[in-house]
């Protein structure tokens, strides 16, 4: 009722040419009443703000969005704090002589709503054709009859197609669930809606009245029909979706355990430790960019990502040279060393950082989301993606196109025989292991973003990480990537179907039963030294 | 000099350390308190700090070891509700106390064991209400780890709501597994859920590690707390210290304490307590106001018993009262479940909560709820002469609802 | 047809593409004993695979018996249950066993799991297992750990088990490599003497000196087919196996 | 030199004698200081411990389980605790149903989480657990035939080596959350807890406890002459060698998979009973005893104690548990996992055989002679993949 | 070149070599010749530095190298055919010839043409997994792999083992093709007797893990050799 108001009032605004006329009263009693910061007498002040028209009226209300609407004073006044913190009058932008002590004025969710609906009301007339844009959505949303006749007439002067489609869609959404709407005005909203094809328009189609004209229902249906097969359709993309980008996330976790484990054959319990220190360089380094350089957080996880390979890798090359090199041939008793290697990483990060979990921001190219059709594609599973190909990419032209690489194989292959070809098998050995752990790092960067950084952060991924890599073939780097993107395709797939718990649990039960068939897994090694 | 031996039965290693290290720090830190007053009868007060690594057997085995090896008087513990099952027959057995300072399902009252955290109805419920008179809310996503307190909790918010007119198609309830982290699918189905005209809240009792990733994927799925207002009854100032609150402004939780509480008594804890932690960033939740008022509860119980005997301080600690730090007076109720405020916060995006409602007064805590089918007939009473955990108004006879 | 207690037929086995039996046919009669020549890859160590259940082939027929078992159908456990020893081309012991008790596991006997539990070991038995070792003149290190052999010894303590293990067929890739030629020649006295006792052997080997001491019937592999049989001087003096196999 | 009659191994050892020697004294010492020394007394144990000892005897007879199969058959099972808990839960029935109208809402038949999730009938599969043999029975059939059923499918396609191990893994890993699950009627996340009495003994008293820790004793002392037993068996010496070579066993017409399979269902029957003496004990059985990470701490104790030795692996349970509960408490408690991890470390490092093994080779070594043949084990033996 | 000067060798309280001393020299063949479990692999071993010697010497170039770690001795240039081949399984048969690049200057990473011309078989075999190989195969490809290295020394023990007899003909004319280039010393173990006696320069003969015999290539006609390795 409020946004139909505003929206009424601003266009009537810009259709009889009130502008110029301030109605001063009315924001005096608007900004009264946001001095009392009462949620109620807020709300009411920026109904009021929002049908002034008063120029000042975008500012107060863009101060209370936000939070530099302050109060204080006896009586209560409010003003606009402004940069470096001086107190301005908020109709005059003049800074204010004897300023009091002030607190913001308080915003509660109900609050916000308004705010958005009074800068929407109130830029529906801006110049800016993006806030129109806006405007008109927030209208839409509201659904609110009484907005109609100024929409029409907005409609009536609107230039830009998008806006005006925009704006169109908004009245429609208004006209199709309305009583006493003529059959061809209501079908003709139907089109219009049923065009968007999303969530929301089938909302809104099925808000259609129980008693509108059978021709009228029939087009609503077959709208729903369409956009539900559609849906169906992207639903069933985006189920893949969600699953390629779990995938990737076990991809990650998994990766560097290809590695230690896949190559060296480390049955290496301090695997998920390792991802935890990546996180935890990711922690240290945005510390420092905060407290030291903030312009540079936007690169923060760039940064992070070579320190996280040096650090853990490095952590990785000491517990080599000092324990897991003793363990050679012994593959097993690795699993009771690196267990207690965990429990001091685990513990180690625990004494210096405490228990709790630490924040670790996203950049800003890392937050928000775009659409391809009904695909919802956030950036950060997108780039986690795209990181997580890159690092195997990089790790197979490693092992497979290197000098390094080839000794890496070999060594691990016939440790003693390699030592009796010349290749330094020490060196090799701490490089491999260094490798698997730096690679393990840099996971713990990505998976920072979408998971706790807590000193229990690798004990969540353990299990998974060598259920795809066992799942994918041990040796076999092609088997983790296919093995983590199916794992996490076919999670996602069932999860619908089954619910989380379920799901996981039918996963599971899937990969036990497909060993059963295929008992070196996905990608099994073949041949006769293997069979021996 | 003879002490006075307090057990500390927290998880300081393993899932639960994150959020029980804290609960430790504080008891240690009001037994400093104490032994600066003077201590309790003229004794001061020693703690026994012991690690039950978030195994519950091996709670049991370290209550069994605080009570009988150490001979404490008391003990401050556990978190999940498993490990409090799992040292209640310790604790009956061998006749000592433990407070409990969690928020939890209920369902329980028992002679040796004293709840300073919120029963369902100190919490869930008021929370609810909030959101249906100030937002408006219709539809409802019931979202919890699986496991017995969000079970419990939605069932008792299943049948409030229904009590409201809400209808079974506004309702979606949806468990995940301890430490949940790919929330792709639920957040997706809960805009999906809210897309449908009506005006939709999720309530959500996801417990522990799975919050951040659920908050994280909130944030990039681009779900705003005036779209899809999220309340949580587990989610604190500490939890929220790992997450970027920037997107979350506006998302609810309802506790009993929120460390923004705006009074002179929170004031000074704080600065005591960043004092005694030496970390002028630490935060404080709910769950340590509950350990802090217990603690407080217990010392004056024990003054006025003038012994820690626990036959003579168990009766003594009913009807004690002590201040909180929300500015009113918590007591001790006959069912050993204390009278709590409730405050609704919204998430700001410095982590902590800025408080939009609080109840006028105090709440007594439901510990048998009347929402459900067994228990709706049970109340608790530990003074003479009822002294019966779970006594049956309808047959007026202790022990549950059985013959 | 019927009579031959070892029949392939057409066996066909490829690796990745690679042909490493073509079309492989032959005979083995009850009580003969056949020795196997063959450039290396010729496909002689792949042959004996397919027969013990090792590979399966692609193609073809093994049957045993006198063509009342298809050997194709059988896995490894069954084909040695119906008395088909094999003594592997790397030596293969129980790395940490005895050599008694390697010689114990191979014994000819009982195989279930459940009776194994309360078997107690028989005075027959332990004479066996005597004669074997006197055979195989490991007594001296019969209480060493198998692993701790060096390669002949572990040569050596095959043949015994397979000796223990008393098939009606014995398989025995390259037994002589790595023995001294005194060793070379008692291989083969050791051999001869088992086939006199009504045991079928196949032998692989490439000491032509052993291949003459053994004396018997000589087939040539070459890339996964038969090249020449017969006598060992007609197999040698064929040109192909010449150019192929032998030299000039 | 000429006959090959060498003495077969002694079922008991000297090792073997000295275990079942302190497990003997243990079974009469702890119970007679516990009942009948007053409390003040020097010699007094606190019934505390003999709870405590009771549990690590209940761990050393897991732990004794693990190393039949990993030691002897090297299948590296990292899902033993799935049998364990299995065990658990059935005597954790047992006692839940013993606990009848006791429970906080009185209902003579269902246990308390059920009425408080509103069931109104007990569910077929807590029918019989009124019954001790009934629960006793499976105690043994229901890790036993998970053992079966898992082992048949698995061996018999050949899972081996680390894909066996995950696969273990994940099995106890999908159980958990299984019975994570209320709908799945054992209680969820809390589990069974609160009983009440056993066999008509109220379960806190002294003497039921002592009797417990006794009965835990004598499973284990039984428990260890019983796989003592079976690996010294010519049965025993075929699990061996599939351990070193499964291949060549097949080839020399053992069904390998069988003696996996029956090494495999003993093993997991004997896990069971543990867990079924653990839970009186302890009071409590939860989900969290399917937790893969509990498994793979009782890989831990076997190889601190030394794989393929049976005493080592009591042994180690007993000696990683009891560093457990005196690294938790006191001034350490902060730090306890620097401890225990470092003495895995330690372990792994310097007593590469494990305590026992370690012990065993030392001896061997004193024993040996330097002449070539008839000498000492050089060769360790070949790990399992 | 190389000298062995009076080694012992222990596995655990086992003593495999007692005493043993040996000397190669370039373009020289070095036979050693015993019975089975004499300790032969052992003083390879000991050679390339795969086991540790308790007592003795091992000279190369002067440079005393007993404590050298087994990849600096190759680097030097010692070069070793193991019994058993000891081939990289999973490594494809180029891989694995070029895993002997490690000693070897950036200039010279190729493979010999010697090798191929050796071993037409590997030429065709080059994407093959080495462990797929047959037997005689990757005894080759073993052969092979050490002359990758370009090494001063060649330590082959057995090579016949398991090979064809014209290929045993073609390693005798290549050992003698790399005798007659006179840079590399080669030891040899070999239970084959007439092809040790074709090639030897200098033999040792080994009982019990002790030098019994030693002496120039013509002392190899002596019966007592042949008594001594005879059973
Ligand atoms: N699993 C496999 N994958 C690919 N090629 C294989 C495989 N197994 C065997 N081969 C190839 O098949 C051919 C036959 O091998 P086989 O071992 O049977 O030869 P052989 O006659 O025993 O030779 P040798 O005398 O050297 O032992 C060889 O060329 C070998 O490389
Ligand atoms: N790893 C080991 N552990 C213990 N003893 C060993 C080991 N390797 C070899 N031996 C023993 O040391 C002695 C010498 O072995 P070595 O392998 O050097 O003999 P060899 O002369 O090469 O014999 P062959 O001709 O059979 O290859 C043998 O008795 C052998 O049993
Ligand atoms: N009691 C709880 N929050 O588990
Ligand atoms: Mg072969
Ligand atoms: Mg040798």
């Amino acid at each position: 009722m409020l946004l139909a108001l505003a929206v009424l009032s601003a266009a009537a605004l810009s259709a009889a040419a009130l502008a110029g006329r301030a109605e001063a009263q009315d924001v005096g009693g608007a900004l009264a009443q946001l001095a009392t910061n009462k949620y109620d007498d807020t709300e009411a002040a920026l109904s009021v703000l929002a049908l002034s028209g008063d120029p000042a009226a975008v500012g107060i209300v863009s101060a209370l969005a936000e939070g530099r609407l302050v109060f204080g004073g006896t009586p209560p006044r409010v003003f606009i704090q402004g940069e470096g913190g001086a107190l301005l009058d908020p109709l005059t932008r003049q800074p204010v002589a004897d300023a009091p002590a002030v607190k913001p004025v308080r915003v509660n969710n109900r609050v916000r709503r308004a705010i958005e609906a009074a800068s929407g009301a109130l830029s529906l007339v801006s110049p800016d054709p993006a806030k129109r844009l806006e405007a008109a959505q927030a209208v839409g949303r509201s659904r609110d009859v009484a907005a109609l006749p100024a929409l029409d007439a907005v409609l009536a002067k609107e230039t830009d197609p998008k806006v005006k489609s925009a704006l169109a869609l908004a009245r429609a959404s208004i006209v199709i669930g309305q009583a006493g709407v003529s059959e061809a005005d209501r079908i003709a909203a139907i089109e219009v809606v049923g065009a968007q094809g999303n969530q929301d328009a089938l909302a809104l189609l099925r808000s259609v009245p129980a008693d509108a004209s059978p021709a009228v229902k029939d087009a609503a249906a077959a709208a729903i029909a369409g956009i539900e097969r559609n849906l169906a359709l992207w639903g069933a993309a985006q189920n893949v979706w969600y699953g390629l980008s779990l995938g990737s996330v076990l991809l990650l976790a998994a990766i560097g355990l290809a590695i230690t484990f896949g190559v060296m054959g480390v049955i290496n319990m301090a695997h998920g430790e390792m991802v935890m220190l990546g996180a935890y360089t990711t922690f240290v380094v945005q510390e420092l960019i905060r407290t030291h350089n903030p312009g540079l957080f936007d690169w923060s996880l760039i940064i992070a990502i070579p320190l996280a390979f040096l650090f853990t890798g490095l952590i990785g090359v000491i517990i080599e040279r000092t324990v897991i090199r003793f363990l050679y041939g012994r593959a097993l008793e690795t699993l009771l060393a690196t267990w207690g290697i965990s429990l001091i990483l685990q513990q180690a990060i625990r004494t210096l950082f405490g228990p709790t979990n630490r924040e670790v921001g996203a950049p800003s190219w890392m937050s928000g989301s775009f659409e391809i059709g009904q695909l919802s594609i956030t950036y950060g599973r997108l780039w986690i993606i795209v990181f997580a190909l890159l690092v195997f990419v990089a790790l197979l032209a490693v092992l497979r196109l290197t000098r390094i690489g080839l000794e890496m194989r070999a060594v691990t292959q016939n440790r003693r025989m390699a030592a009796s070809m010349g290749i330094r098998t020490n060196w090799v050995d701490a490089m491999t292991f260094g490798l698997g752990s730096g690679i393990a790092g840099m996971a713990g960067v990505a998976l920072s973003q979408i998971d706790n950084v807590s000193p229990n952060l690798g004990q969540s991924y353990i299990i998974d990480s060598f259920l795809v890599v066992v799942f994918g073939g041990v040796g076999n780097l092609w088997g983790t990537l296919v093995g983590a993107m199916s794992l996490g395709v076919a999670n996602k797939l069932l999860e619908p179907y089954a619910g989380a718990v379920l799901g996981k649990i039918a996963l599971l039960v899937i990969v036990i039963l497909f060993i059963q068939k295929r008992p070196r897994g996905l990608f099994a090694l073949k041949g006769r030294s293997i069979e021996a | 000099q003879e002490t006075i031996k307090v057990g500390v039965l927290h998880s300081l290693s393993g899932t639960m350390a994150i959020s029980e290290t804290t609960l430790k720090d504080t008891v240690l830190f009001m037994v400093q308190e104490q032994n600066a007053k003077g201590g309790v009868l003229g004794k001061k007060l020693e703690a026994v700090v012991v690690d039950p690594a978030s195994n519950w057997p091996l709670f049991a085995e370290k209550a069994r070891e605080l009570i009988e090896k150490e001979k404490v008087a008391v003990v401050f513990g556990c978190w999940t509700s498993v490990s409090r099952k799992s040292v209640l027959p310790v604790f009956k057995e061998l006749n000592s106390i433990l407070f409990y300072p969690v928020q939890y399902e209920g369902e329980e009252s028992e002679r040796n064991v004293f709840y300073t955290g919120a029963a369902p109805n100190q919490q869930a419920i008021p929370a609810v209400d909030y959101l249906m008179e100030n937002e408006g809310v219709k539809r409802w996503v019931l979202a919890g780890t699986d496991y017995v307190y969000p079970r419990t909790t939605n069932k008792i918010l299943e049948a409030y709501l229904k009590s409201k007119g809400v209808a079974a198609e506004d309702i979606m309830i949806n468990y995940t597994p301890f430490g949940h982290s790919d929330w792709q699918t639920i957040v997706a189905d809960i805009k999906k859920f809210g897309s449908a005209g009506k005006k939709t809240a999720v309530v959500s009792t996801i417990n522990g590690d799975a919050n951040v990733p659920f908050y994280k994927e909130l944030g990039n799925q681009g779900i705003k707390a005036t779209d899809i207002p999220v309340v949580a009854f587990s989610v604190g100032e500490e939890e929220l210290a790992g997450i970027d609150t920037k997107p979350l402004v506006g998302h609810l939780a309802a506790w009993n304490y929120f460390q923004s509480v705006d009074t002179p008594e929170n004031e000074e804890f704080i600065k005591k307590w960043r004092g005694y932690i030496k970390n002028d960033k630490r935060v404080t939740n709910d769950p340590m106001e509950a350990t802090v008022i217990g603690f407080e509860m217990w010392v004056k119980a024990v003054e006025k018993a003038g012994t820690t005997e626990p036959d003579k301080v168990i009766p003594a600690l009913i009807g004690v009262s002590v201040p909180n730090l929300s500015g009113g007076f918590s007591t001790m109720m006959p069912n050993h479940h204390i009278t709590k405020p409730v405050l609704i916060g919204e998430i700001k995006d410095d982590g902590q909560f800025d408080i939009v409602e609080q109840t006028p007064g105090l709440i007594v805590a439901e510990e048998w709820s009347p929402y459900l089918e067994g228990s709706k007939d049970l109340i608790a009473d530990w003074r003479s002469p009822l002294n019966c955990g779970n006594f049956n108004v309808k047959t007026g006879k202790c022990g549950g609802a059985g013959q | 047809m019927t009579e031959a207690l070892l029949y392939l037929n057409a066996v066909t086995v490829t690796f990745d593409g690679f042909r490493a039996l073509n079309e492989l046919s032959f005979t083995v009669d009850p009580g003969e004993m056949r020795a196997i020549i063959g450039p290396n890859g010729a496909g002689k160590t792949t042959m004996m695979d397919v027969i013990t259940g090792k590979t399966r082939p692609d193609k073809g027929d093994v049957f045993f018996n006198g063509g009342t078992t298809d050997l194709t159908r059988l896995d490894e456990t069954e084909i040695a249950t119906l008395g088909i020893g094999r003594k592997f081309q790397k030596p293969t012991v129980f790395e940490s066993h005895t050599v008694l008790d390697n010689l114990r596991l191979a014994l000819k006997g009982q195989r279930s799991a459940l009776p194994n539990i309360f078997r107690r070991e028989t005075a027959a038995e332990r004479e066996c297992i005597d004669a074997i070792f006197e055979t195989i003149r490991l007594t001296e290190h019969r209480d060493r750990l198998g692993g701790a052999l060096s390669h002949g010894q572990k040569q050596w303590l095959e043949i015994g088990m397979l000796l223990a293990q008393d098939p009606k067929l014995l398989l025995v890739d390259e037994p002589v490599a790595g023995m001294t030629d005194a060793e070379t020649a008692q291989t083969a006295e050791l051999l001869r003497e088992i086939n006199a006792n009504g045991h079928s052997v196949v032998v692989v080997e490439h000491d032509m000196t052993f291949v003459r001491d053994l004396g018997v019937r000589v087939m040539c592999l070459h890339e996964g087919s038969v090249l020449a049989e017969g006598t060992l001087d007609q197999v040698s003096a064929n040109e192909r196996v010449i150019e192929v196999y032998l030299g000039r | 030199m000429s006959t090959s009659e060498t003495r077969p191994p002694a079922l008991l050892t000297t090792s073997g004698l000295v275990f079942l020697g302190v497990l003997g004294a243990a079974v009469v010492l702890v119970p007679a200081l516990n009942l009948l020394t007053a409390p003040d007394s020097a010699l007094h144990v606190p019934t505390y411990v003999v709870s405590l000892l009771g549990k690590y005897l209940t761990y050393a007879l897991l732990a004794l389980s693990v190393d039949l199969i990993w030691g002897y058959v090297g299948i590296l099972s990292l899902g033993h605790g799935a049998f364990f808990a299995l065990g658990g839960y059935a005597m954790g029935m047992y006692l839940m149903r013993q606990i009848g109208p006791r429970g906080v809402y009185g209902d003579p038949v269902l246990p308390d989480f059920m009425v408080f999730l509103n069931w109104k009938e007990l569910p077929w599969f807590w029918y019989g657990f009124d019954l001790f043999p009934f629960a006793a029975l499976m105690v043994l059939l229901a890790p036993g035939i998970l053992a079966l059923v898992f082992g048949w499918f698995a061996f018999r396609s050949r899972v081996t080596g680390v894909y066996l191990s995950i696969i273990t893994q994940a099995m106890t890993f999908a159980l958990l959350l299984a019975f994570f699950r209320n709908d799945m009627g054992f209680g969820g996340n809390n589990g069974l807890t609160d009983f009440k009495d056993i066999l008509g003994f109220n379960i806190q008293a002294d003497g039921t406890r002592v009797v417990l820790f006794v009965l835990s004793a004598v499973a284990l002392g039984l428990g260890y002459v019983l796989c003592r037993f079976l690996v010294r068996s010519h049965f025993g010496k075929v699990l061996v060698a599939i351990r070193d070579a499964e291949t060549r066993v097949r080839f020399t017409g053992y069904r390998a998979e069988n003696y996996k399979l029956v090494a495999f269902v003993v093993s997991a029957m004997l896990a069971g009973i543990a867990g079924a003496l653990y839970v009186p004990q302890v009071g409590i059985i939860n989900p969290s005893e399917f937790s893969p990470a509990n498994s793979i701490e009782i890989i831990v104790w076997v190889a601190v104690g030394g794989r393929g030795t049976l005493v080592g692996a009591a042994l180690g349970a007993v000696l990683v548990n009891y560093a457990k509960t005196y690294f938790t408490s006191g001034l350490l408690a902060p730090y306890w996992l620097f401890m225990l991890g470092g003495l895995f470390v330690a372990v792994t490092l310097f007593l590469p055989k494990g305590i026992v093994g370690t012990f065993y080779d030392w001896r061997a070594r004193r024993r040996a002679s330097d002449d070539i043949p008839g000498a000492e084990p050089a060769a360790a033996p070949k790990p399992a993949e | 070149m190389l000298e062995v000067d009076d080694i012992n060798l222990f596995y655990g309280a086992a003593q495999a070599l007692r005493g043993v001393s040996l000397t190669a020299e370039p373009g020289k063949v070095t036979c050693v010749l015993g019975r089975n479990g004499v300790g032969k692999t052992s003083l390879m071993r000991a050679i390339v530095g795969q086991a540790p010697v308790a007592k003795g010497a091992i000279r190369f170039n002067g440079e005393d190298i007993t404590a050298m770690a087994p990849s600096e001795r190759a680097r030097r240039g010692i070069a070793f055919v193991p019994q058993g081949r000891e081939i990289f399984p999973l490594l494809t048969v180029a891989e694995n010839l070029e895993t002997g690049f490690a000693p070897v200057r950036r200039a010279d990473r190729f493979i010999p043409d010697d090798v191929f011309s050796l071993f037409p078989v590997l030429d065709s075999m080059m994407r093959r997994r080495g462990g797929d190989l047959s037997g005689g195969q990757q005894q080759q490809l073993a052969i092979g792999r050490a002359l990758t290295m370009r090494p001063k020394v060649l330590v082959l023990d057995e090579p016949t083992e398991g090979i064809q007899p014209s290929i045993i003909k073609d390693i005798g004319n290549a050992i003698r093709y790399l005798r007659s280039k006179g840079d590399m010393a080669i030891v040899l173990v070999e239970q084959y007797f007439d092809f040790a006696r074709e090639l030897a320069d200098h033999f040792i003969v080994m009982e019990r893990g002790a030098v019994v015999l030693s002496g120039d290539g013509a002392a190899l006609e002596d019966p007592d050799v042949r008594n001594r390795i005879a059973v």
